[in-house]
């Protein structure tokens, strides 16, 4: 009852880069459930972590300030955070939160995971 | 052609209003992005009356023809109210950026709707949006 | 907890009163193969609505507490109606694995549903049924 | 609009069986395009097809009645075709409609796929 309307599959790339992709609602409990896995990857040693939101069409701003509090523990790591894949509204509220300012936004990930390569972080 | 959803206050009812959104807007042609931001907005709607109102809700939406035709969605809950003139009107009083996981509801609203009225006194607040189709050739 | 819907008949509205189903059911507590034999049931019950009905049909879910709590659902038109006796009341009637593709809508609904009630008249059919929550210990 | 509320995806396997798997609502749009798909891998010489419904939760009548159509055209073909990962409601539907006599039902991809093997058919 009450379980994440969210399905999550989390991945670590060749190079030590973590990918989560989230496909359905971030709310309160989605929201979480992308925060435990990007904690978990960062645990395992992942500096760098691309979030595919792809199949992600609606959120809240609840699950959208989890988030934040995420990306603020990362960044206090020294990690990096990008996200892919977002549909107009969601970029758009992204930016109106201001996540914009913690994260780079990419159109795929492809451009993700290379944001990371031309940052000299990865 | 109108909806009209009677929505007791339970965890993720507000999916039931926003598929009702896809389906209406749909049905009126509206394109996936007018769509997915009013599902947004009215996701919003719905948490706030589910938060601040009683143990059931109303939601309306409709597809008003007209020069730019558009549909209207109304959020209507029993709540006490409150006074939407004191909430920031919009994002220009608010820092950016700033890790608040409260207050950003009716900014959201506000910036993915075209057009917002807010009534409010204790036993009855409607919060009254709409959205423009915007797929003209 | 009671969720009502007026829909109107436009192509998959039908998924409003499912995902309605979904809702109501996961805060009763019932099990993920009770929602979702409730929400084929109700699917083909707005689909009997949708085209025999008028232009819009309404959806009334609640549910009922009681020794064996369940979910009642109903569906109701304002179409010509029709006689519920005159349709085979199961599948006994039927033989299995014909290719016909219609006619299947009241006997999924009889097969899935614990209880089923349809009454109709010119103007006004109402289908009822019931589905209990299965989920004692 | 009123575009299919289905996501699917084929695949010819190695053996040269068909693989569909269609997740979403198998309506009258949604039976069309796993028929379409499925005329599409045996026209391209697939004599075997699985039909793997995971991730389709709801159907309906309509739905369930093109695939009857497309399954019957198959067995004209002398093809042969197995469903896997059904709900409990949707292999009571297909029960009760009758496609059981027309199609294997399995629980799974791999015991769908083996059922041809020791069919001798595949
Ligand atoms: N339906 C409502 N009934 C009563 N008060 C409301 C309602 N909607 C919003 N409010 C008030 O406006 C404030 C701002 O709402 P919102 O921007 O959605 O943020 P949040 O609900 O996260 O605080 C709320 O804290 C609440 O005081
Ligand atoms: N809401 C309704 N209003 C009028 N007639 C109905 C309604 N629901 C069912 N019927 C009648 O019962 C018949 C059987 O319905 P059903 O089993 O759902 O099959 P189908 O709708 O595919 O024909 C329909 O063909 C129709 O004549």
């Amino acid at each position: 009852m009450n379980e994440p309307q969210i399905n999550l599959q989390t991945a670590v790339l060749d190079d030590g880069l973590g990918l989560i992709s989230a496909a359905g609602y971030i709310n309160n409990e989605g929201g979480q459930a992308v925060a435990d896995a990007a904690s978990e990857l960062v645990g395992g040693g992942c500096q760098s972590l691309v979030i595919d939101l792809e199949g992600t069409r609606i959120i809240n701003s609840i699950g959208v300030s989890i988030l934040l509090e995420i990306m603020e523990k990362i960044m206090e790591g020294a990690g990096k955070l990008a996200f892919c894949n977002l549909t107009p509204t969601i970029a758009k509220t992204f930016e109106i939160m201001g996540l914009d300012q913690y994260a780079g936004i990419f159109s795929d990930r492809e451009a993700a995971v290379t944001s990371f390569d031309t940052d000299g972080t990865a | 052609m109108e909806v009209v959803l009677h929505l007791p206050a339970v965890p993720n009812v507000e999916l039931v209003a926003a598929k009702a959104v896809e389906t209406l807007g749909e049905a009126m042609g509206m394109d996936r992005d007018g769509i997915e931001a009013v599902s947004v907005a009215v996701v919003e709607a719905c948490l706030n009356a589910m938060e601040h109102g009683g143990s059931s809700f109303v939601v309306r939406l409709a597809g008003e023809d007209g020069v730019s035709p558009r549909m209207r969605v109304e959020v209507e809950d029993q709540g006490r109210g409150f006074d939407p003139d004191a909430c920031p009107p919009d994002d220009s009083t608010r820092v950016h950026g700033c890790v608040s996981k409260r207050g950003w509801g009716l900014i959201l609203i506000r910036e993915l709707m075209d057009d917002v009225q807010i009534s409010s006194r204790p036993g009855l607040t409607r919060v009254r949006m709409w959205k423009e189709l915007e797929n003209a050739p």
